[in-house]
């Protein structure tokens, strides 16, 4: 697809892929790699978890670092409690190549899916068909619209979009034009996101304003187009936030090798230490933000094998205890999505950047 | 010259007159017998594959079955029409983000309050004025049919962006939607499926048993010969096109349907799977040789293995690969025989040659040749 | 003979990279006791089932000027592409200047100094003239950079040789069949080859022009090369060549001197038999009008065409290549659109530009081109006998299978034609079987009047004949045939009344009885103005 | 004997033709300045070095693929399978780095085209000795090249901490304000003109493309030079590829998919006839730049992104259209006898 899945969270939901024909005949590529666990219910880790629960991990497609990352973390949980992960999806990240992964699932008669939807309602008919199986579903990533599931949110959507602001507003004292580089214009989670920093702005803000939004597709090259394109059309730019991993480091690449903008223009947004470490280094970039992914996956794995065992359920207020990560609560507010969240970012910066490998 | 007392290819080779894409090199029949062991190796595929799902855990029940046709349903009838353009000589690349652009107006129609019956028909519309407008300006201005459909491939996706951006519409009517993910009662069929085998069996009637049918593939093998039989070149063409368009839309609908929800990128990329199946289907690309028959078979072939590796967990990357040698294969096999012959007529010149004292420069004929026929 | 074997070797030798040095063949030219510098010995070719070339022997001495001859189809075509190393031939040997060689490509065969004018142009049209000329002999200059300026002058030098004026930078796209033809003899004297051979040059060219190229062919002949010329003009032959060789039927028949042959001694070897026995006409009585043409025009290509064809006659349109009778014909079918005047089918005017619409009325056109226009190669006989009756030949919308083999069966055997199985494709059949599918394939709809374009181009003896006696056939059961013929012969011999066209306007009209050969010929070149009809 | 009129030369209508033939690479030039001023018109900004320099090296990659494309269109073949090369390629250069992180930028380089000379040579041998339509062959290419590519990358990645800064800085460095990349590939588009232009080997693939049994007759190596115009356009591709490392300094599993759809639109705007025969690299360059240019231009003249698909599909049917309407205007003016058959 067009789009480089170096993606985060961020990773748009059926990134608009073009014909590079990376989907098959069926239209629907899917990729999986299986781990069983090293020890069984020997290594049970939690009371009560059955054992050899098998958990089908479905991230936005295989090519996705960060999604591999989320899936290492899943995978370790599922081994603590004695089960076993199949990771499976497909190259491009588009909802069509998701299905036959969800329908494997069915078919193996999975305990659990822990997916990660590229499209907040189009695998809903899908999803239905696996929790009619009697098939648990945990949405983890990017949540979706579907009913009967837990979001494993990675850090309150909420919390994201204001921090980040609050953010850029220490970089540019608080006034000054932003902008911010998206990854595709359908990413629901980006357009979350966004959403909130808009309230944030205008909540705290008045001197802060937000002069444009574009999109780069989470595409390198993209990304830098509409990067350059902000910059010429608004001169007086002072900050970009980009909530995406690609867009953030294509910028932070740009402003690195022009260190004239880098002067003038701030960047922040959500990235990969891996990725941003030279541009901490170097001083291009102040700071980022993200969370733990591997942590996500573990925490969905845990939050997985428990709804299979029946240990915890989708009530308000029902608890789990997910391994290294202590005791979570469900929060289920009338007609929300019962979810747990993770846990506040971490903020990056020279400080600590040498601690993350991921 | 050459053209009044042999036909180019043969101008073109000193060796061998074969054209290119010809089923079967050695004789001139090849277009019937070559076609048909052309479908008998896709059927010999499909066993094969059948098998191969067989060999593997759940695959060879029902619902997995009723999978396999819900994954391919919308891409297996779109390349029913492209089936009769690229017989014409023709091809249309732009079925894909027809699929897309119908999907996103439906969306935006329902959006906007539009009775889901009326929304439905006014797509179809929009998909057959779409299909005019490729068929106008390749048949009428006589532009090349890939420039155009690649510039409308953009257009179409375009328009879509520009009508949804965004924004991604769901909540439609559950009756409609179930469509998507139930099978017709009592049966295990996608709804999908049982639309691709109707039209399949429209088609192969039209194509086969009927006057138009023998017009494409007139067509599709000589156009000056068509033209002059009394044969209504453009006007086919241009129908065609028309068609294209509108079973694209008609398969954009089924997508919004399956997914339960319609946004621009609907089904981005799926251009190329559709030449593939089509082009695995034994449809020659130069037009004239071909069978529905094959295209059915390769629809097949290509769900069932996909389907399998899925189950297998197969990496995806693999089914590229897959999809990739199945097509070089459905296309290189049958004209290795030529490529085999040409080289030998060389080696022989060759030596002939040497006993005539002389290291001659040797010319491979261009594959230029015949797509120039078609250009 | 030490001079001729001397050069030799240097031609032998030449691979295409410097090709565009060939091997002069000036040093042999002083040898007194000519060595043959080129001999063709029983070669055959065919092509599929078709025989185009039985036996093709050929002996070209330095400096002259040597004729084939043969009719349409007779080989001469097949036997020039084997001396230019298009065609292998099955079996038989060439020796250029003492040695036997193959000539597996174009480009091996320019290589041993051979240079050909193909009978149609084979041009670039998106490349300058120049260019065209020169392609893949470019003159070069330093780094092997092609030296346009200098290739500008040598094209200009060859036109001024020829005595023509053409833009050497203009792109051929566009250019005339005459101007076409003229960049084809450009391109084959623009570099001393020692054989050139020369496949009806003459078709498309004006007196003039004709007369700059003999001064040219006498010019490299005095240069002592070999010049073999293929036409179907004997007064040229006459005019130009001291040798001849006539074949027939794709066989060598005799090599002889031009002085020891009269016109009717060289018709009657090429022919195999009387003249009269090829044509047999039946007198027959017009009938009224099926046909009518008034006023009609093309711009630029005809003007102001006005003519009828009755019922039960043959009406001929004669002319040279390039007149615009094809054109003419295929407006009048529909193929293309006019720009005035009307077409009426028993006085019913016929819509502009729709070959349904002509068809309907009850034409039946039989095209120039019968590989490209006449048949789909690639389809069975049947279904090539069906394609213009296909409605015809349908129940409720299908096809019926067994009506359309019924059909190309009963044609089949009607026309004698010869073939293998209905089901194979066309390309297999011989020009004249094909030929005799494309009229089966009109005669189906019973049409009331008959367009038919050089019907018996490249078609060998017996079957010309044939296919005369069933146009004979036809108008006796009272349909009106409109031909287009470039042969004379086929006129005189078929038609009730000759209409010469010339640049796109009718110029004269003969009865059949006060039509002769010579007649024709001025009106067709212009020379009088006859009662233009 | 005939009286075909007798050849007359028209220098005028020549003279007129020439120069509407020239009107191709000039009508892109002039939209070229329509959309730069109307821009700049809208925001001042736009016309600034920067964002100038970022027009040039934002079009270089596919301005790049676009020359190696045009050999093989102008021989009346297709490449599609440059966008997968491109990636591949890519990753191979930053693996070659990943394994020697101080490798000779020469060294990187040439991994790169030795990648795409490899497929580029396979395409080629399929194409000309089995005959298969290149639309197929490179098709599949496209596929199993992105499949392959896939398997090695695995999800990983190349990241900027991977990549010398010697070698970056081809991706970014400018002199006298004209980027690397731009310098580079314009280098290459005039070497590959020229020689298109003045030399043998590159007349030979027009004439191939303008009639393939005429080409034959006049004994040019057919299959050579077209075997030849994929290996360029492989090696180009491949070049292309090293040179989008060095300019994004990070690629995955996805670099460079879907360029193959932007070349072909850049080669067929930029006035090469996708039937062969005509066209010129400068025109696909200029093809390149102009499709690049409006993108950049959407966003500087803050039209909502929607619009960028939509106005480019537009632009190519015009840009066909157009052509289309330029050679039967020059076919009219050079032909005696107004419009011949038109294939
Ligand atoms: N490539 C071919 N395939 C099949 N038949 C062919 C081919 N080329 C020539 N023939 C047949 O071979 C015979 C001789 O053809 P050829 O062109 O040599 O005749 P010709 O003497 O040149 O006739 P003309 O005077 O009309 O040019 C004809 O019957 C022709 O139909
Ligand atoms: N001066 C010219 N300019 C452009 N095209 C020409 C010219 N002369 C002839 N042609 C074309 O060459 C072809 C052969 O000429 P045409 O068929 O019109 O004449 P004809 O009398 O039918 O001769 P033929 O014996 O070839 O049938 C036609 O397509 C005609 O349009
Ligand atoms: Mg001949
Ligand atoms: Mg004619």
């Amino acid at each position: 697809g067009s789009s480089t899945k170096s993606s985060s969270s961020a990773t748009t939901p059926g990134a608009a892929t073009t014909a590079a024909g990376a989907t098959t005949a069926a239209g629907t590529t899917t990729a999986a790699g299986t781990t069983t666990a090293a020890g069984t219910a020997a290594a049970g880790g939690a009371t009560g978890i059955k054992s050899g629960l098998t958990v089908y991990y479905i991230p936005k497609d295989t090519q996705n670092p960060y999604e591999v990352l989320a899936d290492k973390g899943g995978e370790a949980a599922l081994t603590e409690l004695g089960g076993k992960v199949v990771v499976s999806s497909g190259t491009e990240d588009t909802a069509a190549a998701q299905i036959p992964s969800i329908q494997a699932a069915i078919a193996a008669k999975a305990n659990a899916i822990v997916i990660a939807a590229n499209d907040p309602d189009a695998l809903c008919p899908s999803i239905a068909q696996a929790v009619a199986a009697g098939i648990k579903v945990v949405a983890f990533d990017s949540d979706n619209n579907c009913p009967d599931h837990l979001f494993i949110n990675q850090a309150d959507t909420a919390t994201i979009g204001t921090a980040e602001v609050d953010y850029m507003a220490t970089l540019v004292n608080s006034t000054g034009e932003i902008a911010i580089l998206s990854a595709a214009a359908t990413a629901t989670n980006q357009n979350a996101w966004i959403g909130f920093m808009k309230q944030q702005l205008a909540a705290k803000y008045p001197n802060m304003k937000l002069v444009d939004v574009v999109y780069g597709d989470d595409d390198p090259a993209k990304s830098l187009t509409a990067l350059t394109g902000l910059l010429s059309a608004h001169p007086n730019l002072v900050g970009i936030i980009s909530p995406t991993t690609v867009g953030i480091s294509t910028a932070a690449q740009y402003l690195s090798t022009h260190k004239d903008i880098a002067a003038k223009v701030k960047l922040t947004g959500l990235g990969l230490p891996s990725q941003m470490k030279p541009y901490i280094k170097d001083g291009t970039v102040k700071g980022f933000m993200l969370w733990n992914p591997s942590d996500l996956g573990y925490l969905a794995g845990y939050a997985a094998a428990n709804l299979a065992s029946g240990t915890t359920n989708l009530k308000d207020g029902s608890k789990f205890t997910a391994g290294k990560l202590k005791e979570y609560t469900i929060a289920a507010p009338a007609g929300a999505t019962p979810s747990v969240i993770l846990g506040p970012p971490t903020v990056f910066d020279a400080s600590n950047i040498d601690q993350f490998n991921f | 010259m050459l053209s009044e007392t042999t036909p180019p290819q043969t101008a073109a080779s000193g060796a061998v007159q074969v054209p290119p894409t010809r089923r079967n090199p050695q004789t001139n029949e090849s277009s019937w017998r070559g076609l048909l062991r052309w479908e008998s190796a896709l059927v010999v595929a499909l066993a094969g594959a059948l098998i191969y799902g067989h060999r593997t855990t759940n695959f060879w029940n029902a619902t997995n079955f009723f999978y396999i046709g819900l994954n391919i349903g919308e891409i297996a009838i779109m390349a029913l029409p492209l089936t009769l353009i690229v017989i014409t000589g023709e091809i249309d690349l732009s079925v894909a983000s027809m699929l897309g652009l119908s999907s996103t107006l439906l969306g935006y129609l329902y959006l906007h309050g539009w009775p889901i019956g009326f929304a439905i028909v006014a797509v179809l519309v929009v998909g057959a004025i779409g299909g005019a407008l490729n068929g106008v300006l390749v048949t009428r201005l006589g532009l090349p049919s890939i420039a155009v459909t690649i510039g409308t491939l953009t257009l179409f996706r375009g328009l879509a962006e520009i009508i949804l951006g965004a924004k991604s519409v769901g909540k439609f009517p559950a009756t409609l939607t179930k469509i998507g993910v139930i099978p017709i009662p009592h049966t295990q069929i996608a709804y999908s499926v049982g639309c691709f085998v109707v039209l399949a069996i429209i088609y192969g009637v039209v194509l086969h048993a009927m006057p138009v049918g023998r017009s494409i593939f007139a067509i599709g093998l000589q156009p000056e010969a068509a033209h002059f039989s009394g044969i209504r070149v453009k006007r086919i063409k241009l129908m065609l096109y028309v068609l294209s368009g509108t079973v694209c839309s008609f398969a954009g609908v089924l997508w919004t349907m399956r997914f339960a929800t319609s946004r621009y990128d609907a089904g981005t990329g799926l251009e190329l799977n559709v030449v593939a199946i089509v082009l695995f289907g034994g449809i020659s690309i130069f037009g004239g040789r071909g069978s529905i028959v094959g295209v059915v078979l390769a629809t097949a072939v290509m769900a069932c293995i996909q389907q399998a590796l899925t189950l297998r967990n197969v990496d995806a990357q693999v089914r590229n690969i897959v999809t990739g040698v199945l097509l070089l294969i459905s296309v290189v096999l049958p004209n290795i025989a030529t490529g085999i012959h040409r080289l030998r007529e060389r080696r022989r010149l060759r030596n002939r040659d040497r006993l005539a004292h002389r290291a001659p420069d040797l010319h491979q004929p261009t594959t230029t040749t015949t797509e120039g026929q078609r250009a | 003979m030490p001079s001729g074997a001397d050069d030799d070797p240097g031609g032998i030798d030449v691979s295409t990279e410097n090709r565009d040095e060939p091997l002069d063949g000036h040093a042999s030219a002083a040898a007194d006791t000519p060595e043959p510098l080129l001999v063709l010995r029983q070669a055959t070719k065919s092509f599929g089932s078709v025989r185009a070339l039985e036996d093709g022997s050929i002996t070209l001495y330095p400096g002259e000027a040597h004729a084939l001859l043969g009719e349409n189809g007779a080989g001469k075509s097949t036997l020039v592409k084997i001396l230019a190393g298009v065609h292998q031939p099955d079996a038989g040997e060439l020796i250029v200047a003492g040695r036997t060689l193959v000539l597996n490509g174009p480009a091996a065969s320019r290589a041993v100094g051979i240079s050909v004018i193909y009978q149609e142009p084979t041009l670039f049209p998106d490349l300058s003239v120049a260019e065209n000329i020169f392609m893949g002999r470019q003159p070069l200059s330093s780094f092997r950079r092609i030296d346009k300026v200098e290739m500008r002058r040598q094209a200009e030098a060859v036109f001024r040789r020829l005595g023509v004026v053409l833009d050497p930078s203009r792109p051929a796209r566009g250019l005339s069949v005459a101007d076409q033809q003229i960049v084809e003899i450009a391109k084959a004297i623009s570099f001393d080859a020692k054989v050139i051979v020369m496949d009806e040059p003459t078709a498309a060219l004006t007196s003039v022009e004709v007369d700059r190229l003999f001064e040219v062919v006498r010019a490299l002949q005095a240069e002592s090369a070999a010049v073999l010329f293929v036409s179907h003009r004997l007064e040229e032959v006459f005019a130009l060549c001291q040798r001849m060789t006539i074949m027939r039927d794709g066989r060598f028949v005799r090599t002889s001197l031009i002085e020891d042959e009269s016109i009717d001694s060289i018709i009657r070897s090429m022919v195999g038999r009387d003249l009269e026995s090829l044509f047999p006409k039946t007198a027959t009585v017009p009938g009224d009008v099926a046909l009518s043409v008034e006023r009609l025009t093309r711009e630029g290509v005809f003007t102001d065409v006005s003519f009828d064809v009755r019922r039960g006659e043959i009406v001929a349109l004669a002319g040279l290549v390039g007149a615009g009778r094809s054109e003419i014909a295929r407006a009048i079918f529909g193929i293309d659109r006019h720009d005035a005047g009307t077409v009426r089918m028993e006085g019913k005017p016929l819509p502009n530009g729709s070959p349904l619409a002509a068809m309907a009325a009850g034409i039946g056109f039989v095209p120039e081109d019968r590989r490209q226009q006449g048949l789909v190669m690639d389809l069975g006989i049947d279904h090539n006998v069906a394609l213009a009756s296909l409605s015809r030949l349908s129940r409720n919308g299908l096809i019926h299978r067994s009506d359309e083999r019924n059909l190309a069966i009963d044609w089949a055997s009607r026309l004698q034609l010869k073939f293998g199985r209905m089901k194979n494709a066309v390309s297999t059949l011989s020009g004249g079987n094909q030929q005799k599918v494309v009229l089966a394939k009109w005669l189906a709809r019973h049409p009331s009047v008959l367009i038919i374009d050089e019907p018996t181009r490249g078609i060998d003896v017996g079957t010309k004949a044939e296919v005369h006696r069933l146009l004979d056939q036809l108008v006796s059961q009272g349909i009106a045939v409109l031909m287009i013929s470039s042969e004379l012969p086929e006129v005189l011999g078929m038609a009730d009344r000759v209409l010469v066209v010339h640049e796109g306007r009718l110029v004269g009209e003969f009865a059949r009885k006060d039509a002769d050969e010579a007649s024709i010929m001025r009106a067709a070149t212009g020379q009088t103005v006859g009662a233009a009809a | 004997m005939s009286l075909t009129v007798a050849p007359i030369s028209r220098p005028g209508g020549v003279r007129r033709s020439e120069l509407l033939l020239r009107a191709r690479e000039l009508s892109i030039v002039l939209a070229l300045l329509i959309v730069f001023g109307f821009t700049t018109l809208k925001n001042h900004e736009f016309a600034n070095a920067a964002s100038i320099r970022q027009l040039l090296s934002g079009a270089s990659l596919v301005a790049l693929l676009a020359v190696g494309q045009t050999l093989v269109v102008v021989t009346r073949n297709v490449d599609l399978s440059v966008g997968s090369v491109l990636g591949l390629s890519a990753y191979l250069v930053g693996t070659l780095f990943r394994a020697h992180p101080n490798a000779p930028i020469a060294l990187a380089f040439l991994v790169g085209i030795g990648v795409g000379v490899l497929i580029g040579a396979i395409n080629g041998i399929i194409t000309t000795v089995t005959r298969v339509p290149s639309l197929v062959v490179t098709l599949a290419m496209l596929y199993i090249v992105r499949g392959v590519d896939a398997e090695i990358v695995n999800a990983k990645q190349i990241d900027p901490t991977l990549i010398p800064h010697s070698f970056q800085v081809v991706g970014y460095e400018h002199i006298f304000g004209i980027p690397w990349l731009a310098i580079i590939v314009t280098v290459i588009v005039i070497a590959v003109g020229f020689y298109m232009r003045s030399f043998r080997a590159g007349r030979d693939l027009y004439a191939i493309g303008s009639n393939p049994d005429a080409a034959t007759l006049a004994g040019v190596p057919s299959g050579r030079r077209v075997f030849t115009a994929f290996v360029v356009s492989g090696g180009l591709a491949g070049l292309g590829g090293a040179l989008f490392l060095a300019q994004f300094a990070t690629v995955n599993a996805t670099g460079g998919s879907g360029y193959e759809l932007n070349v072909v639109a850049a080669v067929v705007v930029g006035g090469v006839a996708i039937f062969g025969g005509s066209g010129t690299v400068f025109g696909a360059a200029l093809g390149a730049l102009l499709l690049n240019t409006i993108n950049q231009a959407l966003v500087a003249a803050k039209v909502s992104a929607f619009w960028n698909q939509a106005v480019a599909g537009a632009l190519l049917l015009a840009a066909i259209a157009f052509d289309r309407w330029l050679s039967l205007r020059v076919e009219r003016l050079e032909s005696g006898r107004g419009e011949r058959h038109v294939v």
